[in-house]
């Protein structure tokens, strides 16, 4: 049972991760908190549900599809309405309320065109699995897993190691340096999002084929989570992010499988409020100082 | 400042209002498409059903069913020649909203309202038409204190005592003897738990354990992994057809051979879609099956199939049974006397139910309650 | 020798690895105007910070009107009577300069919330004297005109004078300017030195921090010299201007 | 144009006021007193507080918080189980919610006001959520998910507020109240004190501010003030459940403060009022299925358009005192 519950742990933390990354991406280059995030998660899994069950294209590309097209609509929404609060000096808070917005509607356009009830995501692995003595292994459980590992070693790679990713830390760090430097900063942060988005509609997909089943409220339930394991892992620092969720996930899962389901949460949010009391940074976050 | 800068209810406010405030007399509203023009001696029925938010699924059931019955009703001639129209009014399942147009209804001379869909808005708005003396007749509110408030108020769902009662003599007789209680976090689902452990635990049966979840709960592996290491015969589950469909598919995942059973309200058409055959076997305490032996079902299914190309499940049986119980009452008392109307349904010995002639106790259905089960992927009747 | 209004000793400052400020002993006379000199990032505006309690000095003692003030948050430390402008101008934008005047004064009132909510006599005695006072110190410095204009939106030299009139709001003991003629020109250097001038005419001591040579030499009674954070001269005008490790730290060694 | 408008304004700022007050008075008359119409007025009312209370919090200190709704619900459960629990009644149910919400907004601001504005924000977010989460599984004190039903109505020394009518002027005296409360403490010490710390703290601490204990005083305020809204709202609906005071509820409040105008009290009521009536407004139009698509993109092309919010960075008595100095000729034109 220890194994099994050990595997369950890692899929919904690695499932967590996947939420998160795409979220403090953006917020690490931007200190914005998209609430876009949401949408673009269950926008990214209805696209990949369309192209891939309905209109039975093959799994990878109707994955690639799905997310190319969410990423576009991540980064037109920066164009289209962050670009300009931004060039007219408006605050975060404009910013996030506008994220706000594009996320409320995305939702409920999806709501309107496929209707609130649940849909079938078919497994692409058609349901073969690994069986132990003790414990079973899905496919998908594999999949997920291991894409949680690729995504963060893909964006450790971009932000700690190629020209874009110096690009989103000097601006992360300091937007106005940044630019004088020479930085096209509308550019990269259109980048940003458009890779940020890109994550999030990995991770609805991911976690729908897992579920085997999507619906328009499947983010209700990811969208605490992802903010707890940001701000577990610290905030805007990408291992932090999978840190987060990976403790998130076995924590729930071991909860629940020993204590019992009601109390996960609180168990969740229990933990939370120890590390924001003593380090509210983050386990990985960095303590800004205040200078004069 | 000597003076207060109380700039309270500004002037586009009382303009907007007004101006909403002068066409509200209680139009009707836009539902699916079926905007009935309310001529002068039409009878007027109110719906609130959660025609938008998460249990827009069941709003668009009751709409279709509530709409079927009055077309049948009306083409046989209606009462005494005037037809019955109706006016659907979206809760969006929360108990504000609820609030928000139950005042609407209780202004619009109505003979009576069928809905809402849950327990929670049924207990917000029951006072409101006990006061007006208008029948609030809820769709699947079973939980207890719901018909209890007043007169007015009658459901169309077995109380939860009832439906585990009869769960736990079923499970015993079949010879079960190991059973997990997985239960949705509220207000129905606590009491739906309490009754299964105090009817299961006075058999003598094990109630290996028993864990509530929230709504949007989509991860159950870490609970599954427990009940398939503890050797559970049964999982039995009070939940909306959502949760119902990631339980099954992820006790199946984890390799649980043994029976799942649910409570009535997760019987719908998705969890065939969805989980495919790894629904086969699944159970539900329903108070519904599509291929019940009563004349009255058959003729339900079929007109239901034919004007909506599905067959229907228990939230459109149930909506279609309340308009149908509506239907008598007015055809008995008539239209006027709306307290006379809320109390004989309140309290009817004998009411021609598609099942037959049942009684109604204190607004609360004595209705048979039949054991639906997924087959080669169709829901029949299992007993 | 006239009572010390404001001493250090011996005070340190620093930052991980960097030594800021390192081991500075100085004294303010009352009634007197002491300078704080030295090249760019001699040390001048963290020592500022160490008094005005925004740093804790690493080591070291702060002692105001001979009490110990080391560690002590900002708002005790002012409250005390000490009042600062700053080197990049902080005035409040969304508040008129009267406004802002007004705050400068906050130590010296103490209605709070009952008294305005209940707009108790408490509260309307002191609402009537804080404008009083601050309409006589925008007299004083000749903003009175722009009482209502929003502090942000004043030209440059009227913001400076503006932060000292906030500073000056509080009826300090002691008066610290950092570097008040900084962007300014000849002429409003000049008027700018009057003015502190009259300020030591009233009784105020002042510490001060600055660049301008021509500022210094001709108003500061004392001045210390800070290179790279270590005191490397003190004195009056005329020593501090002979001072050869002076002339080095400024002008380089000798050719 | 629109200068000479809010000058014309600023001055007869006294009499558009009364004017408003006076309409606001009148409402139920001018709409017939149809039920479902006060209603809305009710819960516009409802909200206006909540917002009026937000834009203290985060119109004046600057403090964005995505996490308000947790007073607004602890508001609801103190006046429900006193209710429900030991039968008490307005005022005392409003006194105690405003206290607990109070003593919760303290909570907050201790545990968190040495974050900076980048963790501040997502901290206010976790709060809300373990507010939900406690109220859920307390199952001893709040019912847990069960709720708490049929809250008796508002009862004021034996006059009961049983029709929409008698509730709404209620709740337009607890508007009134919170504008009073917010309009005298931000134009006194306290308020220029917040204020100064909003623009910049070490500036503020420098004039002997003490920014934390302020920062905890307009907390502790805004959060009493939501804890009256929950209050009202508890009385009036009757039934309190823990999920219809999570995140959206939250952003609903926020966005109503944004889109009204922040660090304004008019901004803030007329956000509310706008936010409450537009849903029923499309409602009543039919176009029931877009209601929420359409305030999504309502609320991003505002921000757009008027990031600080339609009333935003307007102050009037400022603009009458700088208009004055025009007419008197003294200073030169001073770009307001």
């Amino acid at each position: 049972m220890l194994l099994q519950q050990l595997i369950n742990g890692i899929t919904l933390g690695a499932t967590y991760a996947l939420a998160t990354v795409g979220f403090s991406l953006v917020y690490g280059v931007l200190e914005l908190a998209n609430f876009a995030n949401g949408a673009f998660y269950i926008l990214g899994a209805y696209f990949a549900m369309v192209l891939y069950a309905s209109m039975g294209m093959n799994f990878a590309v109707s994955l690639a599809l799905a997310l190319a097209g969410t990423g576009i609509l991540g980064a037109a929404m920066d164009a289209g309405l962050l670009r300009p609060i931004r060039s007219k000096g408006g605050t975060r808070t404009s910013m996030m309320i506008s994220t706000l917005g594009v996320g409320t509607a995305i939702t409920n356009l999806i709501i309107v065109l496929f209707g609130s009830e649940t849909k079938r995501f078919p497994d692409a692995f058609g349901g073969k699995r690994l069986e132990f003595a003790s414990a079973v292994v899905t496919y998908k459980q594999l999949f997920t897993i291991l894409l949680c590992i690729v995504v963060m070693v893909v964006l450790s790679i971009l932000v700690y190691r190629t020209k874009l990713g110096r690009a989103m830390r000097a601006i992360s760090q300091n937007p106005v340096a940044a630019r004088l430097m020479g930085i096209d900063t509308n550019t990269v942060i259109l980048l940003t999002f458009f890779i940020g988005t890109m994550c999030a509609a990995l991770s609805g997909t991911v976690v729908s084929m897992y579920l085997g089943s999507l619906d328009t409220t499947m983010y209700s339930s990811v969208n605490i989570k992802m903010f707890a394991s940001a701000i577990l892992g610290g905030v805007g620092s990408l291992p932090g992010a999978v840190l987060g969720g990976m403790i998130l996930g076995m924590l729930e899962t071991f909860v629940s499988g020993y204590i019992s389901t009601a109390y996960k949460d609180v168990f969740s949010f229990a933990i939370l409020i120890l590390v924001l009391l003593f380090r509210p940074a983050g386990l990985l976050g960095q303590r800004t100082i205040k200078k004069v | 400042m000597k003076k207060i800068l109380a700039a309270i209810l500004i002037a586009a406010m009382i303009l907007s209002l007004a101006a909403c405030g002068g066409n509200s007399t209680p139009s009707t509203t836009k539902a699916d498409g079926t905007t009935q023009a309310a001529s002068k001696d039409d009878i007027k029925l109110a719906s609130i059903a959660p025609i938008t938010g998460n249990l827009a699924q069941h709003g668009v059931s009751i709409q279709n069913a509530v709409n079927l019955r009055l077309k049948q009703y009306n083409e046989a001639g209606g009462y005494q020649g005037r037809k019955v129209v109706v006016d659907f009014y979206d809760d969006q399942g929360t108990a504000a909203e609820a609030v928000n147009v139950a005042n609407k209804i209780v202004d619009g001379n109505y003979i009576a309202c069928v809905g809402p869909y849950t327990s929670a808005c049924g207990l917000a708005i029951g006072s409101l038409f006990g006061e007006e003396n208008i029948t609030l007749y809820a769709v699947s509110a079973s939980h207890e204190d719901f018909a209890k408030q007043n007169d007015m108020c009658t459901t169309q769902c077995a109380p939860q005592s009832r439906s585990r009662e009869f769960e736990c003599d079923w499970l015993w007789d079949e010879g079960y003897r190991k059973v997990a209680y997985l239960y949705l976090n509220d207000d129905t689902g606590n009491a739906a738990q309490n009754w299964f452990s105090k009817f299961w635990t006075a058999k003598g049966g094990e109630l290996v354990l028993s864990e509530s979840f929230l709504a949007d709960q989509k991860d159950f592996s870490a609970v599954m992994t427990k009940i398939v290491s503890s050797g559970v015969e049964v999982i039995s589950s009070y939940a909306n057809y959502a949760s119902a469909i990631t339980i099954i598919q992820q006790a199946r995942d984890l390799g649980y051979k043994g029976l799942i059973v649910f409570g009535g309200n997760a019987q719908q058409q998705e969890v065939i879609d969805v989980c495919g055959e790894a629904a086969e076997g699944v159970k539900f305490i329903s108070q519904f099956s599509n291929d019940y032996p009563t004349e009255g079902v058959k003729a339900f299914v079929e007109s239901y199939e034919k004007e909506y190309g599905r067959k229907p499940t228990q939230v459109d049986y149930q909506a279609y049974e309340a308009t149908n119980h509506i239907l008598q009452v007015l055809d008995e008392l008539g239209p006027d006397d709306t307290k006379a109307i809320g109390e004989k349904i309140h309290n009817n010995p004998k009411s021609h139910s598609l099942y037959g002639d049942y009684p109604y106790v204190n607004g609360v259905p004595q209705f048979p309650l039949p054991i639906v089960q997924i087959k080669d992927g169709v829901y029949c009747t299992y007993k | 020798m006239s009572e010390i209004v404001l001493s250090g000793k011996g005070v340190t400052q620093r930052f991980g690895g960097l030594t800021a400020v390192q081991d500075v002993t100085f004294e303010v006379p009352k009634g007197e105007i002491v300078s704080i000199i030295g090249p760019n990032g001699a040390g001048k505006s963290t020592l500022f910070n160490c008094v005005t309690g925004i740093y804790t000095p690493t080591e070291g003692q702060i002692f105001f009107l001979g009490q110990e003030i080391t560690g002590k948050k900002v708002h005790e430390i002012s409250a005390l009577g000490i009042g600062r402008t700053f080197q990049n101008i902080r005035l409040f934008s969304e508040m008129t300069a009267l406004e802002n005047v007004i705050v400068g004064s906050h130590a010296k009132a103490k209605s709070g919330i009952a008294d305005a909510l209940l707009h108790t006599p408490r509260y309307r005695r002191e609402e009537e004297e804080a404008v009083k006072k601050a309409e006589e110190i925008l007299k004083l410095t000749g903003l009175y005109e722009y009482r209502y204009h929003y502090a942000t939106a004043l030209s440059y030299g009227l913001q400076r004078r503006l932060e000292i009139a906030r500073a000056l709001a509080s009826d300090p003991v002691l008066l610290l300017l950092d570097e008040p003629a900084a962007g300014m020109n000849e002429q409003e250097t000049h008027s700018l030195t009057e003015f502190i001038r009259e300020l030591k005419g009233m009784g105020y001591t002042i510490l001060l921090i600055e660049h301008d040579m021509k500022l210094i030499m001709n108003i500061s009674d004392y001045i210390y010299v800070l290179d790279r954070g270590i005191p490397i001269a003190e004195g009056t005008a005329d020593e501090v201007r002979q001072n050869p490790l002076v002339i080095e730290a400024y002008l380089g060694k000798e050719a | 144009m629109i200068r000479k408008l809010i000058s014309l304004w600023a001055k007869y700022e006294k009499w558009v006021t009364l004017v408003l007050v006076a309409l606001a008075v009148l409402f139920p008359v001018i709409s017939g007193f149809n039920r479902y119409v006060v209603n809305i007025g009710v819960m516009a009312g409802i909200y206006a507080i909540l917002t009026l209370s937000l834009n203290m919090m985060t119109g004046y200190t600057g403090v964005v918080t995505l996490g308000h709704a947790a007073f607004y619900g602890l508001g609801a459960y103190a006046a429900g189980i006193l209710n429900w629990r030991l039968g008490l009644n307005v005022p005392l149910t409003f006194i105690a919610a405003m206290v607990v919400s109070g003593l919760f907004g303290l909570l907050l601001g201790l545990t968190t006001l040495q974050l900076s504005g980048r963790y501040l924000t997502i901290v206010t977010l976790s709060f809300c959520e373990i507010i939900r989460i406690l109220l859920i599984n307390l199952e001893w004190l709040t019912r847990g998910p069960l709720g708490i039903t049929n809250i008796k109505k508002a009862n004021l020394f034996g006059f009961v507020f049983n029709t929409a009518t008698k509730n709404y002027y209620l709740v337009l005296a607890m508007v009134l109240l919170s504008v009073f409360i917010v309009h005298r403490v931000m134009n006194s010490r306290t308020g220029r004190a917040i204020i100064a710390l909003k623009n910049d703290e070490t500036a503020a601490s420098s004039m002997s501010v003490n920014v934390f204990a302020y920062k905890l005083r307009a907390f502790c305020i805004s959060s009493a003030i939501a804890g009256l809204a929950g209050a009202l709202y508890a009385h009036y609906i009757g039934y309190i459940d823990p999920n219809s005071f999570g995140f959206t509820q939250s952003i609903q409040i926020l966005s109503m403060g944004i889109l009204g105008g922040l660090g304004n009290i008019f901004g803030s009521i007329f956000g509310a009022v706008s936010l409450s009536v537009l849903p029923e407004l499309l409602r009543s139009i039919g176009l029931e299925d877009f209601r929420q698509v359409i305030y999504g993109v309502l609320l991003a092309l505002l921000v757009l358009i008027r990031p600080m919010g339609i009333f935003g960075k307007i102050n009037l008595r400022h603009r009458r005192l700088q208009d004055s100095l025009q007419l008197a000729g003294e200073g030169e034109e001073a770009e307001a």
